[in-house]
């Protein structure tokens, strides 16, 4: 049997110590009626050679983005960025992998200092003081904020950007749920793209909890993030900005900087790949004052018995293994070998890097966005600036352009009708750095004869 | 053969930030090939960094820099390829390597999540056939892959048992969880708005109808209970348990994070089980991480069918579709963006297929047979938290030793000496200084004997040489690790 | 910064054979779908093992096993990954990631190399490209990429000295090279069938045009000389050299183990050279794989041509094609099966493409500058074998502390308890005690402080503490290592 | 610039302390007519994206054997065998494949160990007492051994099977050429197809160094081992084995015990991808008598200053960097990690595994030739015993059928004419336990067809 590492004289001699006569006597605890009598109605065990192909095979009846697959110009949460070499070569290091939450740490050193590494690395783009090892994704990562903000303000109302992505609105009414569904939500401004100031101003009522907006927001829109800081903080609430697409940091005034008091978001651009959406890497960073209201895993420094600089989880008083149902969350496993993967990336970036490649992103989005609009099939549907990501507006059905765009072998974007009933043939389109200017003109000239 | 630790040298290594030195430059992105975007010239100023912003002492440094950077952090850590990994309750087994090229092919790890479904019918498929294995293991009538841990599979099934109360008219404000539970389930609890009522397990570690039946009502939505339990026993009682907690018209909740002992063996539902969670990473294989990825499958029947979170996978003919909200209106809705951790599930997937139905039972067999061989071979040395007969982990107190000054962590820590990852300890909470073993059936009858051997030394040692415990580890790269000092005094994250 | 060691524990780890035991299983292949062939029925018995026979202890042991194995026998090896490796000679620079990546892509690993030629057409342009692209770098007419490692295309190359002395109907049968030649360079030189003519090298480390008109005649098929040469300085007086044994209808074979140091920088056409093999594995950036697969690709001048190894790559329009032996009369033949080893070619390609030739330089720039960095630092502490600047390392004797007592051997085991991989040591043969350094382009300035810094101290250690060199190394798994022993009771395989 | 980590201030500490002011002045000690005035004339360096981006492409140019490219019965010295996933992720691991030969035993013991252990698994499978660390390849390695049965006899006249690989005779003759080209060649027996034992006694002349074999022989017939060992002795020169197909030794009578005096050939069957034909894994195994005439690096097993059992390279002074002109070869860096990958292989199919594969592989082939033979297109060429490849005639022209074949995507085979003039419309075809039952029966149907 794979994986098993006992011959059958080892089996009889574990038997023999036992005092048990065959292993079906070792499973004498079970009650009887509980027993499955027959066997699991499964496929058949593979060798190694076998489950391969069928692997392969399995892999090979999608369809995937990137060289000899699809030219994608999705975006919306999930981003198509180079991921270089270094980052699976060292994440798929089995020290790293194989290993389990770092509970011991004088032989976790080398998780506990990445994480650490990694958590400053949140703090330097975000502007913040402190972050956390990870959440499971943006959406969770942004329920977890609003619930914090609840807990740090004592207070119920909660009102959500209507440009959040849909996925992770929806996420947050799952979560507030059970508890209290005081959520509001304001308004976007149609012709700029942005949450309305005024109407996120109304929907919070007097006490408000937290705002909680996407910057860049869901269609790629660029948020005046210090105006709505001011709106909710002159009602003592916090604000909670999501970024998505953490990629824009490089460029973009850090949240810390413009009053956000949580910020949360996905760091899947960097170092994890698409795949098919998860897992991903739900991120939060917040200030010094917060932080014991803050759910999930920190690794902070401290010293040995030497003296030596060491690292260990801590805080977990905070933590469910400790509080238990008083716990900040329920979180336990968490992302951190994503985490990781977005360190080694970010690291092998550089400060240079890591602005270049935002600066790229600039570029590419606005030039696609031009060649596009050149076409006349489609006209920009905001007015706001963006980053990487935009909506246009088709004269044609949306539906339709994509299926025949698929043809051509082009995600040529999102169909907002699908979150947003209103937007009918509206797209939500991005570039990155993969989408080279023969790609962005092949997907222009193809959409103008679609 | 004994298993020893050798002298080596670690190479030592300062944090990424002080590595950096200015100008320094690594895996440089491409150039783009399009007109350079003038930010300023779109943006307005405010909403961009200012020039020459150092981002608060980002690294600089070069691709060798990184690469020696965390190749030396790597070789600090221990992981299951690096040795016996017995931690309890969390099912350190032998993480197939295969597994992680499947789960690297490119015809998977290239897909968006919304790309149209005619392009990913390969994951849809892999995703639905999933889902149904997880449902003739458990006896489950349904299965969502999207949760992303244990805790969060936990919550999910804690929303949609509220939500189904509510669904009735009758909303129900209370789960009883027995006091050996994991701290999840608690916190899982409070977090999908319930309140916690603790029940005590009896003197033989399990749960006894009669609690359940004293402390149960209509008020309670269900009984949340981890079989086999967090001592490593098998629950003999359940289906008279479940009979009591149904009679009142409250469900069971099982945590299945102990899945591992009962596959191919006996199936939750034949125990009267409504809602369960898998933890794909311990019972199906897939590697821990370092603290995740993991995944939480969640397993219902029928009646909490209709308020599983959306996108379902439906199979319409051959082709596969996801379903949404407007055509599940009693859905909880999303506990993530998108469909879960799709490449967990991936090597989940390739772990069945590899066993087969022969194999996870034999899995599941050999893994109680290694810990009964561990128990047996223990008990006269450490205090058997209870004397019977344990299914995939054996839990011991430390109480033969806690007269010689020693405790628990020394013991743990001493293991490390050994060249051994320390089991749990000091859970579950009602077992004093708990040592909580879980050998899994990966391991060799080689390494098993090796660690036995090793814990009879200490336990030896801890009578005649207290100091090498309470000094332990002595060969590590950092000695004991002074964890007040990181709570009272934080540093949480480097500063220049 | 100070590059240390700290202590840590490697796992400790028996022979694979004393980790087996009877019965068990490990990957087993793919059942056979087709009936079974009985080899008795076809196959004579006395041609087939006997039943039951266990191959004389071959190991039985489990999946988990052998991943544990590996794992923990990896730790014990100090690669270029793992910190610096001033390795003289060998050109230990980083090995790009991204190569590895490439070299795994199925279409190159997946290629017969029988396949027709129209479904390799990729590969065919690859080495075509890559035999381009050395031409360019060298100067040479025309490169064969057929030889495995670097002693394999010196020895191609003299197999085509020695044809093409043939083909002229006037076979020469010496070869003169200097004393401080690589020990392939002699070795290559008999296999071929020539006699060796040793010169010595000046007072300067260098090749003076008298000793070489001294021994030159026209029974002297080549001179072979290595440039940069291995005391690391440029051989100024080449071109002079180079018309001396031209003028005797002799040739010039360059060594070009070195080319790091004059990639982009000069051409060895240049300088007069007729024939030189590239080592891949040292200029090109790939892996030396812990004792190989490298590849040592030979380049000639339009007269060698003709005596290439077959198979020759053509380009035909837009096809590239193979040209056999038949179309090739005077070709050597074969140096080996196939084309050579391909997957090196691709990573050496991949570099090539990553630098273009402004990268190449500009390493080549940088390796000289970081050599003779080192070389400045250390001159007061560690005697120069030579006071001229340096190319691409630096050699330095022991005479300094010779006198306390301290072998070179010592100084290098010290280094170990510093965290470096030791300099090649007691080469070239004419430097007493050589200490031969090269740090190559790819260290950070912090690494080679922290190594200067390092040596220093040893060479402090040396006068005051000289023991603390002859126990190094102190900190590893195993202490030094009875090398005469081996050779004396030799034990060359484990037996049961 | 790539992989240089000076930044341009470390490269201006550098120049002062060398007491130079410009990298240009220290490019002095090059002499100015021999410096390269402009640059090179290459292609611009590309990004890391890019580079990945142009290898993906150049891969994609080819047809490779496997899932979703070619079907392959293609052998003759390179077998497409399913290579277990821990193969890969422990060779790879770095500390293994970037370091260099392993000259400081201290800290190399992972490499020597794996080394050792490899020597041994050779050794057990050929059934001879010593094996050295790795030559580059089969072809190589039996010249090498070609040249060592010189030196132990001390004579000149070498024999060659006809039956031996032609690239393997090809580059034997290179080897020797410039020593003595006294070689001659045994003929093989039309009729069974293995060397005729009367044909190479005559070609031993009186005093011949060797007698060269391969076993299974180039056209997959196995020889009579004992019998051609009988006659080489009995002129008291050495039989020497050459083995392209490794996995044979798994069923079949080791050399060893079949009067082999050294066993070479390439193991690239375990562990080591086609790769277009290389890197491959040239071995050599001999007795113990003949040590000290080897080539090639031998670890050896000894004790370290503790007594502690350790590894080192030994015997080198039969080696080039020691003995120079006199050395028994000149190699030097070999083929190392091959010889890990085999190593990993080999013991991750263990005793039982390797035994299964042999008779998998045996199985294949005997199914196959009966299919193919079945179709009446084709006739058995030889009629000695096989193990995995064979050789078929063909009614019909080779040529024409294999490319009639390859548009189907399969690789039917090799047309020996390429080497044996007189073999036309022969081809040598092999199988392995990649090829599946459903491959083979398409194959018989589609060369039906043909
Ligand atoms: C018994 C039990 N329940 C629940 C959990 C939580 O699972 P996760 O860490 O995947 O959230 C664990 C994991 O430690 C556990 O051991
Ligand atoms: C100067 C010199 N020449 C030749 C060689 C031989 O190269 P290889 O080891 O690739 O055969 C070396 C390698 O050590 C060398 O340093």
């Amino acid at each position: 049997m794979p994986y098993v590492s006992l011959s059958d004289k080892d089996v009889e001699r574990i038997l023999k110590t036992i005092g048990l006569d065959s292993t079906e006597a070792l499973l004498g605890t079970l009650p009887d009626d509980l027993r499955i009598k027959d066997k699991l109605d499964l496929p058949d065990g593979l060798a190694e050679q076998e489950l391969m192909a069928l692997m392969q095979g399995m892999a090979a009846k999608n369809f995937p983005v990137g060289r000899g697959g699809l030219l994608s110009f999705l975006g919306a949460g999930a981003y198509n960025h180079y991921i270089p070499s270094t980052v699976a070569h060292l994440a798929g290091r089995s020290e790293f992998y194989t290993a389990y939450t770092p509970y011991q740490p004088e032989i976790s050193q080398g998780t506990l200092q990445a994480i650490f590494e990694y958590q400053t690395l949140v703090c330097q783009m975000t502007s913040m003081d402190v972050a956390n090892a990870s959440l499971y994704d943006g959406a969770s990562a942004t329920a977890e904020a609003v619930l914090m903000a609840r807990r740090v303000t004592g207070r119920g109302r909660v009102v959500l950007s209507g440009a959040l992505h849909p996925e992770y609105r929806r996420t947050i009414k799952t979560y507030l749920n059970a508890a209290s569904e005081d959520i509001a939500e304001a308004l976007f401004c149609t012709e700029a793209g942005t949450t309305l100031v005024e109407a996120a101003q109304a929907a919070m009522g007097d006490e408000p909890a937290c705002l909680v907006i996407q910057h860049p927001n869901f269609f790629g829109c660029l948020e005046d993030v210090s105006a709505l800081a001011e709106a909710v903080h002159r009602k003592k609430g916090l604000l909670i900005v999501v970024v998505t697409e953490p990629v824009s940091l490089g460029l973009l005034k850090p949240p810390g900087e413009a009053g956000c008091d949580i910020v949360v978001g996905d760091n899947q651009s960097f170092g994890n790949a698409l795949n098919f959406g998860g897992p991903y890497l739900g991120f939060m960073a917040t200030k010094t004052e917060f932080v014991r209201q803050m759910p999930g895993r920190l690794i902070g420094q401290t010293v040995d018995r030497n003296g030596s600089r060491a690292f260990c989880l801590t805080f977990s008083t905070r933590e469910q293994h400790i509080r238990r149902e008083r716990a900040t969350s329920n979180i336990c496993t968490n992302h951190g070998l994503c985490a990781l993967q977005a360190a080694i990336h970010l690291t092998s970036l550089g400060l240079s890097g890591l602005k270049a490649l935002s600066e790229v992103n600039l570029s590419k989005a606005h030039y696609l966005r031009q060649r596009l609009l050149e076409t006349k099939v489609c006209h920009a549907a905001f007015s706001a600036p963006l980053f990487n990501e935009f909506t246009v507006r088709l004269d044609k059905d949306a539906d339709a352009v994509l299926k025949r765009l698929l043809k051509k072998g082009i995600l040529a974007g999102l169909d907002l009708s699908r979150f947003y009933p209103a937007l009918t043939n509206h797209l939500l389109i991005a570039a990155t750095e993969l989408n080279s200017k023969d790609d962005i003109d092949r997907f222009a000239e193809e959409l103008s004869r679609a | 053969m004994k298993q020893t630790t050798d002298k080596g040298f670690f190479m030592d290594e300062p944090l990424i930030f002080e590595r950096s030195s200015v100008g320094k430059k690594g895996v440089e992105p491409c150039p783009s090939d399009v007109p350079n975007h003038d930010a300023a010239s779109t943006i307005p100023k405010a909403f961009l960094r200012d020039a020459g912003d150092v981002l608060n002492g980002f690294p600089e440094v070069s691709e060798l820099d990184v690469v020696r950077h965390y190749t030396r952090l790597s070789q600090w850590n221990f992981g299951v390829d690096t040795g016996f990994y017995p931690l309890g309750s969390c099912t350190m087994k032998y993480n197939p390597k295969v597994n992680e090229d499947a789960a690297r092919l490119s015809g998977f790890t290239g897909l968006h999540p919304y790309q149209s479904e005619a392009t990913c019918q390969g994951a849809l498929e892999l995703m639905h056939d999933l889902e149904a294995y997880l449902c003739e293991i458990s006896g489950m009538d349904a299965v969502t892959l999207q949760p992303s841990a244990g805790a969060h599979g936990e919550l999910c099934g804690l929303f949609m048992i509220a939500a189904y109360f509510k669904d009735k008219g009758a909303p129900r404000h209370k789960i009883i969880i027995p006091d050996t539970a994991h701290g999840t389930n608690p916190a899982s609890s409070a977090l999908a708005g319930f309140k916690v009522v603790p029940i005590k397990s009896g003197a033989n570690g399990l749960l006894s109808p009669e609690a359940v039946k004293a402390v149960m009502d209509t008020d309670t939505a269900a009984l949340m209970l981890t079989n086999p339990n967090t001592i490593g026993l098998f629950e003999r009682d359940i289906k008279e348990i479940a009979r009591i907690v149904h009679t009142k018209g409250g469900l069971i909740y099982c945590d299945g994070a102990n899945m591992n002992a009962v596959m191919g063996l006996a199936r939750l539902s034949d125990m009267g089980v409504d809602c369960v969670q898998f933890n794909l990473h311990k019972t199906f294989s897939t590697p821990h991480g370092g603290g995740g990825p993991g995944s939480g499958p969640v397993g219902v029947v029928k009646k909490l069918e209709p308020f599983l979170p959306v996108p379902r996978i439906r199979k319409k003919g051959k082709r596969f579709t996801l379903v949404n909200e407007i055509d599940r209106p009693k859905s909880i809705g999303r506990m993530k963006a998108f469909y879960g951790n799709f490449s967990i599930m991936v090597r989940a997937y390739a772990y069945i297929r590899r066993l087969g139905a022969e194999g996870l039972r034999h899995a599941a067999t050999t893994a109680i047979l290694n810990a009964n061989y561990i128990r047996e071979a223990l008990k006269a040395d450490y205090q058997l938290a209870y004397d019977t007969p344990c299914m995939h982990e054996a839990v011991f107190s430390d109480k033969f030793q806690s007269g010689f000054g020693v405790s628990t962590m020394d013991i743990a820590k001493r293991l490390i000496d050994y060249g051994f990852h320390p089991p749990t300890v000091y859970f579950p909470l009602v077992v004093h200084g708990a040592i909580m073993i879980e050998p899994t059936e990966t391991e060799s009858l080689e390494t098993l004997d090796a660690f036995i051997s090793a814990m009879r030394s200490i336990a030896a040692e801890a009578k005649t040489e207290p100091e090498l415990l309470k000094n332990a580890p002595s060969n590590t790269r950092v000695s004991r690790v002074d964890e007040t000092k990181a709570a009272r005094e934080p540093v949480l994250r480097w500063r220049p």
